[in-house]
């Protein structure tokens, strides 16, 4: 076997990643999930093939995971995105000791050792400080993602916002507005308060350094500052940190082909 | 993945059996019965109440049975409709809209009281909900005052003693007038006999979870038993449930069979179950052959797996000790932990799950630091909420990707652990 | 002209009444919020006296109201939303008891008395996806424009559920049903049901007694309207430009108030 | 602080609220280090028998929570996000090290949360200096003044351990009269809100209350008496405003700007129950030789209704009917802990009397941690409005 794939279907987007024996990426996609699931799955995966010019037969064995884990109908096996965001910071940063998800609707804080879960959080039934919440934010500015990460770091006196929950943002905005308060001000605030919401919950698990810092808020450099300032610590951040979960997920079937091989 | 079905032939006798008793409510509700006292699960002196012929009701076991059935929504929400919070107990929601629906339910009608008998062992909502009964049935009321396990002992003092053996003295003189009848001592006596020896059977069936693989489930198996113990005990046909109970267990035990076909991981599980949920919820963790061997809620009526049985020689001062220490929602905090740390060792279970249950604070408040003491011990635990009445608050995705996370974890962990211990062939 | 302008500001839409001395509506003009308050207000103002021919100096009293009110310097007095909804719709259906608002991002229950005081109101708790701008989101992700929303929900005829008392929640939920191949009518209707529930929650809540008025842009969904009257099981008023309702209730309590002072 | 008679009353009420803002309790730890007080036990709101402590040679410092002013980071770990603020501050407090110079703390069973904490922070601060006590719920009874005696006398033999004394009847008894002063002082200030509700506000009263809290009784006294002159010598006629009677506060507290702007949206509040927990009886402590007994009697047979009591043969909400009519309310304003559900519970009965009493009212929900109040104060003013309509 020389190919394995991870397909990560999460709330708002689907990732695919295709790694080599050596654990090294060498096709990856990202989609938006939409409403049909499956599909999105099919697609993700498609499109990764299609990059690196490979088939479905170059890929022998495929973990799904994410929350529609369970409509990857074309996967081997499936692993929650809690093991493999753990997996696949481990396998990007090998020392590190704790994960910080934060994705479209959700934050989680995974305690690991050598790619092993020791420990996880996760925020409960409220997209309160994730990367929906932002998404609302951007919106309610008519900016897009990238913008209002910038912007956040040029504030000088941040707001302190009443409530992080992703259905009052907009009129939360609109009343600093009215009060007069700067844009980066207002952006400042919003990426310091999931910041703040953030750290506490992974608290729970410890924080001890290495960090890693995965999902598609990772993207978001201002709240990779607002973290790092309140963390006191550098975060792992990279290119690929979007990628966590179907990277860690990849590096599964790879494990998981390889033992199936040896069995047979 | 296989399809459990876990009913029993224990199940069934349980069916039956609670079948009757509900069918003694109704008679009692339609005028034919004997006169209901209503009083709670917490460390529950029913044994008195047998002496005077008084039948037992538990709004929790009611409430817990109109989830179960699917029926609480519908209750809670007109309670939510009379000025009630969602901040507020479910238990107490879907008893008092059920109570003003007309009292009648899928399983029984349920008498009005003659007595309001608010034993007041740790759960403050106790107080709150027999008081809102006693305004809307202007029935008598009587708050059954036990003082909380709050010493370094952790045993009460002298003074609570006294203080809630002179109140059982009032509570007999309270029953007297409402029944119009003395207190039969040999009643009395019989029934702490019966109590007495359910109680010993019930610890017994408990200890058998230490065999491997346990021969039921200490969370969901239990829960079935759990009616029973309080509806039915003091009586004869609730102690020889009890003993085809510990004889099934025993054999089971000896044969080596589980609840499942196989036994992968024994934990601990703290907190009530989901009751709107539950067959989901077993089968979240069947799928991971993973067997609890103890439970916290399985002792809030009565913890007697740590040596207690009631006293036939001294009836009133055993059920005053019932009361006051005998039972989980009667002990501190740190108790609990200790009580968790004693089945974990004993037990030889390897993982603690809590289920935090947002209607009831007396369990959860503070959970969130009894997960940190036994991440801090090593032991692998996992926080899952939810709630014990209101089918609102479970979210199954949620609520599985959690699970699935964490035993996926540990299965990982034994594999890790099991190559390293052969010398790691790969 | 003597005009009392009622102006609402909403959290998504600022909407402005023109009320004469008799109590007549003579104009009104809708907008989207958008800071700074006081320019969004005088524009608004001053698109609605153009189109009645009006202009300032006609104004004689301006009061606002809706989560805004405090936010233009230029007003003379105001009021919240909740008495103006109350005023407005007994005002439009003098035997209003009930009053149900849902705008963007709140949804309230009023129970008024025949004077349109109010006697106990409730209003969502934050954390609730009662309110309209859910209903805009589930639109755009089902391609579907605001103004078809209410036709096609009518068509639904076998509702899914939508059980999440988050908005951003019940957004997944949704996309679940588009997924497992439940139609858009029936999806919409789901959404309105789950709406209709939560305001039938609260309106138990404060009471309920007939007459019935739905006030705030989703009343102008009719598939809301029909599963409010199903839910409830009695009939309810649609004003005919629902969401100026809080602003002309506004301003009819202005002209009430300014009567009393000179009386 | 030293007064002066030169001081405004102004100047007085600032003194006040600067002690009160604190959360790190300097002046406490001050009145400690100067030797005023061998030890300072932090007590936990609603009904703390604070004479045991001060006969002990102790100072009660109520803890009252953070309000607003700090961040929970750590707290929140342990207790999930139902449970009321005052919970989380309070444990918040203890971890970030603001309760170092602490040498003890008492619980009370007025909650689940409340009862599960002193479990936590026991342990969490690693401390046996943490005292529980279950307040009895058999009222009025004699056996509950019994059992409640012996709690008494359980929990001030901790106290003399933490300070080092013995304490005599004597000693009770000055420590009760002196607090029984107090009481009757703030007593007297809450009657010229009832009567001249124009010379006093709300915010200043709180504040004169409050310091109570984290200032010696004798201090707080003689600020009282002070103010106390002051208020009465102030002019001014009332204004025509809705008088409101504010009940659901007793343990955690709303935010100072709260409890002003229900006096902003137009209202006068002729009575509450903030900070319930220093002035509990209704009236003065008997004597009668065994001042133990005469405080657990006072208790069981002399304090006043609040969420976290219970007597089966006494209705709180036909009480607070009439305590809004005899203070000649126009309304009630039912003010709540977010997930305080002692008070959510209670709102149901009082909402039920007070409905057939034809009382308006208003149900109101915060958290000490609001500082956005947009959606309360639309429901505040909505209401007076409501009041003021005709
Ligand atoms: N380029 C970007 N810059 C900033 N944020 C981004 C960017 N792309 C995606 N995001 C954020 O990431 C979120 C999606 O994260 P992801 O980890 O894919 O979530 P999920 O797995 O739940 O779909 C979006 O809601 C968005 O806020
Ligand atoms: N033309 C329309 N057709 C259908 N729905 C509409 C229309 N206009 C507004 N709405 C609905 O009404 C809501 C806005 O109501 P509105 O009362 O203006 O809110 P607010 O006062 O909070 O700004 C929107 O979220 C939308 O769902
Ligand atoms: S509505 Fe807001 S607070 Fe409530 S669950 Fe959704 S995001 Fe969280
Ligand atoms: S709070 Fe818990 S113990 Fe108390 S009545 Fe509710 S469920 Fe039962
Ligand atoms: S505010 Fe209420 S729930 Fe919280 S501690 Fe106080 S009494 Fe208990």
């Amino acid at each position: 076997m020389k190919f394995a794939a991870g397909v990560d279907v999460g709330s708002t987007q689907t990732k695919c990643v295709i790694v080599d024996r050596d654990g090294q990426i060498v096709a990856r996609s990202l989609i938006e999930t939409g409403a049909y699931v499956t599909r999105a799955a099919e697609r993700a995966f498609d499109e990764a093939l299609a990059s690196s010019g490979m088939s479905r037969d170059d890929v022998g064995c495929v973990v799904g995971t994410g929350y529609g884990r369970f409509r990857v109908t074309f996967g081997d096996l499936q692993i929650t995105e809690i093991s493999c965001h753990a997996k696949g910071a481990c396998s990007l940063f090998p020392g590190t000791r704790t994960v910080i998800d934060i994705g479209g609707q959700d934050a989680k804080g995974i305690k690991v050792l050598d790619g092993e879960v020791l420990d996880f959080v996760m925020n409960d039934k409220c997209a309160a400080g994730t990367g929906r919440f932002l998404a609302t934010a951007a919106e309610a500015l008519s900016m897009s993602l990238g913008d209002i990460g910038e912007l956040s770091l040029q504030a000088r006196n941040p707001v302190r916002l009443s409530t992080v929950c992703t259905v009052f943002v907009e009129s939360d905005i609109m009343s600093y507005l009215a009060q007069g308060k700067k844009l980066p001000d207002i952006l400042g605030g919003i990426h310091s308060a999931i910041a703040a919401r953030t750290i506490a919950l992974v608290r729970r698990v410890g924080l001890e350094p290495e960090i890693t810092f995965t999902g598609g808020v990772s993207l978001n450099v201002g709240m990779v500052h607002a973290l790092e300032e309140r963390l006191g610590v550098p975060l792992n951040v990279c290119a690929d940190s979007h990628y966590m979960g179907a990277i860690g997920a990849a590096v599964f079937a790879m494990e998981h082909g390889l033992a199936r091989a040896q069995e047979a | 993945m296989h399809d459990a079905t876990y009913q029993g032939r224990l199940h069934y006798l349980q069916k039956q059996l609670m079948a009757d008793y509900y069918a003694e409510l109704t008679a009692s509700a339609e005028g034919n019965g004997a006169p209901a006292a209503y009083l709670l699960i917490g460390g529950n002196p029913v044994e008195l109440l047998r002496a005077f012929d008084m039948l037992p009701v538990y709004p929790e076991v009611n409430a817990l049975q109109l989830a179960v059935k699917k029926n609480s929504l519908g209750h809670i929400q007109s309670a939510e409709d009379m000025g009630y919070s969602t901040d507020n107990c479910a238990y107490v929601k879907a008893d008092i809209g059920m109570y003003f629906a007309g009292r009648k339910t899928p399983f029984a009608t349920i008498p009005e009281p003659s007595l309001l008998l608010c034993n007041y062992v740790g759960c403050n909502v106790y107080l709150h909900w027999f008081d809102h009964l006693a305004e809307y049935t202007k029935k008598p009321a009587f708050h059954l005052d036990v003082p909380f396990i709050r010493t370094a002992s952790g045993r009460p003092t002298r003074e609570d003693i006294d203080y809630v053996m002179r109140q059982l003295h009032q509570l007999i003189a309270t029953c007297e007038e409402i029944t119009g009848k003395r207190l039969d001592e040999d009643k009395l006596r019989r029934a702490i006999e019966l109590s007495s020896e359910t109680g010993k059977l019930w610890s017994e069936i408990k200890h058998l979870t230490k065999h491997r693989p346990a021969p039921y489930d200490a969370y969901f198996d239990s829960v079935t038993m759990m009616a029973p113990l309080y509806c039915l005990r003091g009586t004869e046909g609730g102690l020889e449930f009890f003993r085809e109970a510990r004889d099934e267990y025993a054999r089971r035990a000896a044969a080596g069979q589980g609840p499942l076909p196989r036994e992968d991981v024994r934990y601990v599980i703290e907190g009530p179950p989901p009751w709107p949920y539950l067959r989901v919820f077993r089968d979240m963790f069947a799928r991971w052959n993973a067997v609890a061997v103890a439970s916290t809620y399985s002792t809030v009526g009565g913890l007697w797996e740590f040596g207690f049985a009631h006293d036939p020689d001294h009836p009133l001062e055993s059920i005053a000790e019932h009361l006051l220490s005998w039972n989980l929602t009667n002990r501190n905090f740190l108790q609990r932990y200790d009580q968790i740390e004693r089945y974990l060792d004993e037990w030889n279970a390897e993982a603690l799950v809590i289920h935090s249950v947002k209607s009831c604070r007396l369990f959860s408040a503070g959970q969130g630091d009894m997960r940190e003491y036994f991440t801090k011990r090593n032991i692998p635990t996992l926080l899952v909420e939810s709630d014990l009445e209101d089918p609102r608050y479970f979210s199954e995705a949620q609520m599985r990707t959690r699970i699935d996370a964490f035993f996926e974890s540990l299965a990982h962990r034994k594999l890790t652990a099991s190559a390293s211990a052969s010398g790691d062939k790969a | 002209m003597s005009l009392i302008v009622g102006v609402d500001i909403g959290s998504r839409g600022t909407k402005i009444a023109l009320v004469d001395r008799s109590g007549g509506l003579r104009g009104w003009h809708l907008a989207r919020t958008r800071p700074p308050f006081e320019d969004l207000v005088e524009n608004t103002l001053a698109a609605a006296l153009a189109e009645i021919g009006a202009d300032r100096s006609d104004v004689e009293h301006i009061i606002t109201t809706g989560f805004g009110r405090s936010s233009y310097p230029g007003r003379d007095t105001q009021v919240t939303d909740i008495s103006a909804a109350a005023f407005g719709a007994a005002a439009i259906f003098p035997n209003t008891r009930c009053v149900i608002d849902v705008g963007a991002q709140s949804s309230r229950a009023v129970h008024i008395d025949g004077g349109g005081r109010v006697k106990e109101f409730k209003s969502n708790d934050k954390c609730a996806a009662g309110a309209g701008g859910f209903v805009e989101r589930a639109a755009r992700y089902l391609e579907i424009t605001l103004d078809d929303v209410g036709t096609l929900s009518l068509a639904g005829r076998e509702p899914v559920t939508i059980s999440s008392v988050c908005a951003v929640l019940a957004e997944s939920e949704i996309i679940n049903h588009v997924s497992q191949g439940c139609s858009v009518e029936n999806i919409l209707r789901g959404v309105h049901n789950s709406l209709a529930e939560r305001a039938a929650a609260l309106l138990k809540r404060v009471g309920i007694e007939e007459e019935i008025t739905l006030v705030g842009g989703m009343a102008r969904q009719r598939g809301m309207v029909q599963a409010l009257v199903e839910m409830l099981k009695l009939p309810v008023n649609i004003p005919e430009v629902p969401e100026t309702v809080n602003a002309l209730g506004a301003a009819l309590l202005a002209k009430r108030r300014l009567e009393r002072a000179a009386a | 602080m030293a007064i002066q008679s030169t001081v405004s009353f102004e100047e007085l009420i600032e003194e006040c609220n600067d002690a009160i803002a604190t959360i790190d309790f300097a002046d406490a730890q001050a009145w400690k280090n100067e030797g005023h007080t061998q030890a300072l036990i932090g007590c936990f709101p609603v009904y703390t028998p604070v004479e045991l402590f001060h006969a002990a040679g102790a100072l009660p410092v109520g803890l009252t929570g953070a309000g607003n002013k700090i961040e929970i980071s750590h707290a929140d770990s342990r207790f999930q996000s139902f449970i009321c603020s005052i919970i989380k501050s309070t444990l918040e407090l203890a971890m970030i090290g603001n309760l170092d110079a602490f040498d003890g703390f008492v619980f009370h069973s007025i909650c689940d949360p409340a009862r599960n904490l002193a479990s936590v922070f026991a342990r969490t601060m690693n401390t046996k200096q943490v005292e529980y006590i279950h307040f009895p719920q058999r009222i009025p009874s004699y056996e509950a003044v019994v059992y409640l005696e012996a709690e008494y006398r359980r929990i001030l033999a901790w106290a003399c351990t933490l300070t080092g004394r013995s304490v005599t009847d004597e000693d009770l008894r000055r420590s009760i009269a002196l607090y029984d002063a107090v009481r009757s002082a703030i007593g007297l200030l809450y009657d010229v809100r009832r009567n001249e509700p124009h010379k006093l506000s709300t915010l200043e009263l709180y504040a004169l209350v409050r310091y109570g809290h984290v200032a010696p009784p004798e201090k707080h006294l003689r600020i009282l008496e002070h103010a106390l002159e002051y208020v009465r010598a102030r002019g001014g006629t009332p204004k025509d405003r809705a008088r409101v009677v504010v009940v659901g506060s007793f343990c955690e507290q709303p935010p100072m700007d709260l409890i002003a702007s229900i006096e902003q949206a137009g209202c006068y509040v002729v009575d509450d129950d903030f900070l319930l927990g220093r002035r509990f009886f209704t009236g003065g402590i008997a004597d009668t030789g065994n001042p133990l007994y005469d405080l657990a009697d006072a208790y069981v047979h002399g304090s006043v209704d609040s969420s976290v009591k219970h007597d089966l043969g006494h209705s709180k909400a036909l009480s607070l009917v009439q305590r809004a009519r005899d203070h000649r309310a126009d309304a009630v304003v039912v003010l709540t802990a977010k997930f305080c559900e002692p008070a959510l519970f209670d709102y149901v009965l009082y909402r039920k009397a007070l409905q057939e009493a034809h009382m308006p009212h208003v149900f109101l929900e915060f958290e000490e941690k609001m500082w956005l109040f947009d959606k309360i104060k639309t429901e505040l003013e909505t209401f007076v409005e409501s009041l003021l309509f005709s």
